[in-house]
């Protein structure tokens, strides 16, 4: 039921998921704007952003001493790369650039690729504050990467298979997320920290005033910055595959309930970062460890059994 | 197609693997280690083992990461960007590691391998790992889960300077927030 | 560039290898404070612990002119390279004025120091209409109260934007502006009712600042809650002919000693991770223009 | 693309972390080396499966041990570093020859 795309959807899926992660910033900007009383017409926030981002372009880059330019560089272009480079495995509807036989492994690689990505974005410019961020996402992924796998890992046991769209076939009958809500969970907080945005955004925390992105300026700041956006337009758009049914439902066509899906999962994070202060690692990990960690891997127990009895 | 996709991963390999030890920041020398990482994982998925090329992506960039932060945390120049040697027996040990490449590949080309690659339904690779896992090498797999535990146990024991339950006080209460 | 010379400061006074004073915000230029003059950081070379012969650094040369860095005692117990930073005094929601110079080793402080440059010590902003009242000017009890809920908003929205909170940060600026507009009560009453409930409830934000700068007034936590209370209160009384109840509740009490304030946040922060400590201070709140805490400059 | 190739660039590996391992002083840079090694038992056991594997998944086991060694390679290096740098304040192995303090 899913199928490789033809060749030119290397072109489109950028496109896509750029539309969804411009989609996501405008909302957060729209919500952002009626909670401080700002004007939160949709013209005022497109016309915000637009600002912004053209501020971006043409504002100077920063060069800072004794910086590691050439990790620098490779740190900030790995976070949209690595984005990009996530979706190739997950389906809109029917289409998919590669349905890959082992995509969830892929899709857990290029999620891990932005440890070093921002590890390296927050070294490179030799700057505390950045240095700083750069630790924190270590320590972010150090938390939530286990859940993360767990998760994944309870889809695949269920489905039998690591590749996407076999995943989305085994849902026809019961959404996975119906009997696996903790790994849902799990997997919707792991797609927050890998994007490093709303509570956990402390690896870019205000507190550091920027963390990684403290000292990128110009172009390098908006690729920083759409690249987590992009992380976090991929996430949402994974979680439909994997826990959602993909494209399965009824009466429209399948890539539409793979974009109303999307689109739901990206409103929910979109909302959770402003009704969520950040989380910080030091009382999060813990929490990781402890309770989220053991959940999992119950969740998991639970899918084995079901396969087991079925 | 393929051999092309060999040789550039085959070089991008092992032209980072030596930088690793030429590089003088330690960042770098991480980061070169885990681009040669990467490269060898292509080779290892371009062979037919996706999976488990896939994941020792997953397994080195996370190491590779960790790696990077230990070597800042003890190596003296937190820039790295300190040009400094810190080898020793240069000489020799390029030698002997010149002898050894030599040697293997002296081998490698004089043995007669079978020349036709074996046909079998590659798409089972995974499977088939799973199988011999939970299977006949159902040891291994115990042996490796034992020793993965103990290490956990084992590293945790020599890295931290205080006991397991200082954290908590003597009264194993915990500082009260 | 800003940063340039921020670093060339930093070579000369040995005491930062990582190239950054602090924030890139930090105006480095123009400004005499932040400029290394003084060396306040002399102490720190007789800590570091000889027999390092690695860190030692003797003649090396170090890329960019930079120094190598020291390395002291931490509470690993691995000595590890100790960075000296200055936190202000234009940081993005940091009391204005205040400088902190701190030593780190990661992101943990492990030495600091409080100073402050700027201030006026000519009397805050927030204390204007209670100080005219006390000068026996007429003043309106409703005054009063607008100004203090103005100034536990204003406290607030910096914390929140500390805590990493940007929505709720936005909604107490925006209705601390429009009370200081004039706002009358009856709108603003139920406005600042949503912003009580949806910051007082969550349940994050309290987890995540329970038991963090334990001082004689509670943590940071209590902070907070008190001024939401405090706001509230104020809020209510607006309307009040008499000067209401509500006194300006500053960290700095009267018959504090001058510079009280700075100490106790240089207690506080120490021990802590960088981002645990900008919580502290912008839980205290010091207002510079407030004489009780200008007194000790840099 | 031939067995000798791979193969090739598995001993090409193995040397180049066979020479980090003898020359590097550093305690990280030597385990850099002792990775390199086992990535290229890695990429010779993925090539002996596709070329000469008699039909059993064993060259696959082999892949599996070899990343969990480096795994626990790591761990294992990594904790010791720790312990001999608080111990000794010394991260070179030079510096760690001996068995007890000196006097």
């Amino acid at each position: 039921m899913v199928e490789p795309a033809p060749w030119w959807a290397v072109l489109v899926v950028p496109a896509v998921l750029g539309a969804f992660a411009t989609g996501a910033v405008l909302a957060s900007r729209l919500l952002a704007a009626r909670a401080s009383g700002a004007p939160s017409r949709p013209r005022a926030v497109l016309g915000g952003m637009c600002d912004d981002v053209a501020g971006l372009l043409v504002s100077r880059r920063r060069t800072t001493l004794a910086s590691d330019l050439v990790l620098w560089r490779l740190g900030v272009v790995g976070v949209p790369v690595a984005a990009i480079l996530a979706v190739a495995v997950v389906p809109l509807g029917h289409w998919v650039v590669d349905d890959l036989r082992v995509g969830v492994v892929w899709f857990n690689a290029m999620e891990i690729l932005t440890w070093a990505a921002v590890w390296a974005a927050g070294w490179g410019p030799n700057s505390a504050f950045s240095l700083v961020g750069g630790y924190r996402m270590v320590a972010q992924g150090l938390s939530y990467e286990l859940p993360h796998m767990f998760a994944l890992i309870g889809v695949a046991t269920a489905a039998g298979s690591l590749q996407v769209g076999s995943i989305v076939a085994h849902q026809r009958h019961l959404w996975f997320v119906v009997w696996m809500p903790v790994g849902f969970a799990a997997f919707l907080l792991s797609v927050l920290g890998f994007s490093f945005i709303g509570p956990f955004d402390q690896p870019a925390g205000a507190d550091l005033a920027g963390g990684v992105l403290v000292e990128v300026a110009g172009v390098d700041r908006l690729v920083l910055a759409v690249g987590r956006w992009l992380l976090l337009a991929a996430g949402a758009a994974m979680a439909v595959p994997l826990f959602l049914g993909g494209g399965l439902g009824p009466g429209l066509p399948a890539w539409a309930w793979s974009v109303l899906k999307t689109v739901g999962v990206l409103g929910a994070l979109v909302a959770t970062r402003h009704l969520v202060p950040t989380v910080r690692l030091e009382r999060w990990a813990p929490l990781a460890w402890l309770v989220l960690l053991p959940l999992t891997i119950v969740q998991d127990l639970v899918a084995a059994v079901v396969v087991l009895l079925r | 197609m393929g051999t092309i996709t060999f040789f550039v991963l085959a070089v991008a390999a092992s032209a980072l693997a030596v930088l690793v030890f030429v590089v003088d920041s330690m960042a770098r020398a991480t980061f070169c280690l885990l681009g040669s990482f990467l490269a060898a994982a292509g080779e290892v998925i371009l062979l037919g083992l996706s999976y488990l090329g896939t994941v020792i992506v997953v397994m080195m960039v996370m190491e590779m990461v960790i790696m990077a932060v230990f070597m800042v945390m003890y190596m003296m120049n937190p820039a790295g960007l300190m040009p400094m040697s810190m080898v020793h027996n240069r000489r020799g040990s390029l030698a002997i590691a010149g002898a050894v490449f030599a040697g293997l590949a002296v081998g490698i080309v004089a043995i007669r391998w079978p020349t036709t690659p074996r046909r079998r339904p590659v798409p089972r690779a995974t499977f088939e790992l799973g199988k011999a896992l939970m299977g006949p090498h159902m040891l291994t797999m115990v042996l490796l889960g034992v020793t993965l535990f103990s290490t956990m146990v084992v590293t945790v024991m020599l890295a931290v300077s205080h006991g397991r339950y200082d954290r908590l006080g003597d009264d194993l209460k915990g500082p009260d927030r | 560039m800003v940063h340039q010379d921020g670093n060339h400061d930093t070579a000369h006074d040995g005491g930062d290898h990582m190239g950054h004073q602090g924030d890139p915000h930090t105006a480095h230029q123009g400004d005499p404070h932040t400029a290394h003059q003084g060396d306040p950081h002399t102490a720190h070379h007789g800590m570091s612990d000889d027999g390092d012969d690695m860190a030692g650094g003797g003649g090396m040369e170090m890329p960019a002119g930079l120094a190598m860095a020291e390395r002291t005692e931490d509470r690993d117990g691995l000595k590890l390279d100790q960075l000296h930073l200055t936190l202000g005094p234009l940081l993005s929601e940091w009391p204005t004025g205040l400088v902190l110079r701190v030593a780190v080793q990661g992101d943990v402080i492990q030495q600091a120091r409080a100073e402050t440059v700027g201030g006026t010590g000519d009397g805050s902003f927030w204390d204007e209409p209670s100080e005219r009242a006390r000068r026996g000017e007429p003043v309106t009890g409703g005054e009063v109260a607008r100004r203090t809920a103005g100034h536990r908003l204003d406290s607030l929205g910096r914390l929140l934007e500390v805590a990493g909170w940007p929505a709720a940060a936005g909604s107490a600026r925006w209705l601390r502006d429009d009370l200081l507009g004039g706002l009358p009560a009856a709108l603003a009453a139920p406005r600042l009712g949503r912003l009580v409930r949806h910051v007082g409830r969550s349940r994050v934000l309290s987890q995540m600042t329970a038991g963090l700068g334990q001082a004689s007034d509670g943590d940071v936590r209590a902070r907070y809650r008190r001024w939401l209370d405090d706001a509230v209160r104020a809020v209510a009384s607006l309307n009040g002919p008499e000067s209401p109840g509500v006194v300006r509740a500053s960290f700095a009490r009267p018959g504090m000693p001058p510079g009280a304030v700075l100490e106790t946040i240089e207690q506080l922060v120490v021990g802590t991770e960088l981002g645990v400590a900008r919580l502290v201070v912008a839980s205290i709140d010091p207002d510079l223009d407030d004489p009780r805490i200008a007194a000790r400059h840099g | 693309m031939s067995i000798q190739g791979f193969l090739l660039l598995a001993a090409a590996l193995f040397s180049v972390g066979l020479f980090g391992v003898l020359s590097q002083q550093s305690i990280v840079m030597l385990m850099m080396g002792l990775e390199l090694m086992f990535n290229a038992v890695t990429v010779a056991a993925a090539t002996f499966w596709r070329y000469l594997g008699p039909g059993s998944p064993s060259d696959q086991v082999v892949v599996v041990v070899a990343v969990v060694a480096m795994a626990v390679e790591m761990a294992v290096g990594f904790a010791v570093t720790t312990a001999i740098f608080r111990a000794r304040d010394v991260d070179v192995v030079d510096a760690a020859t001996d068995l007890k303090d000196e006097p």
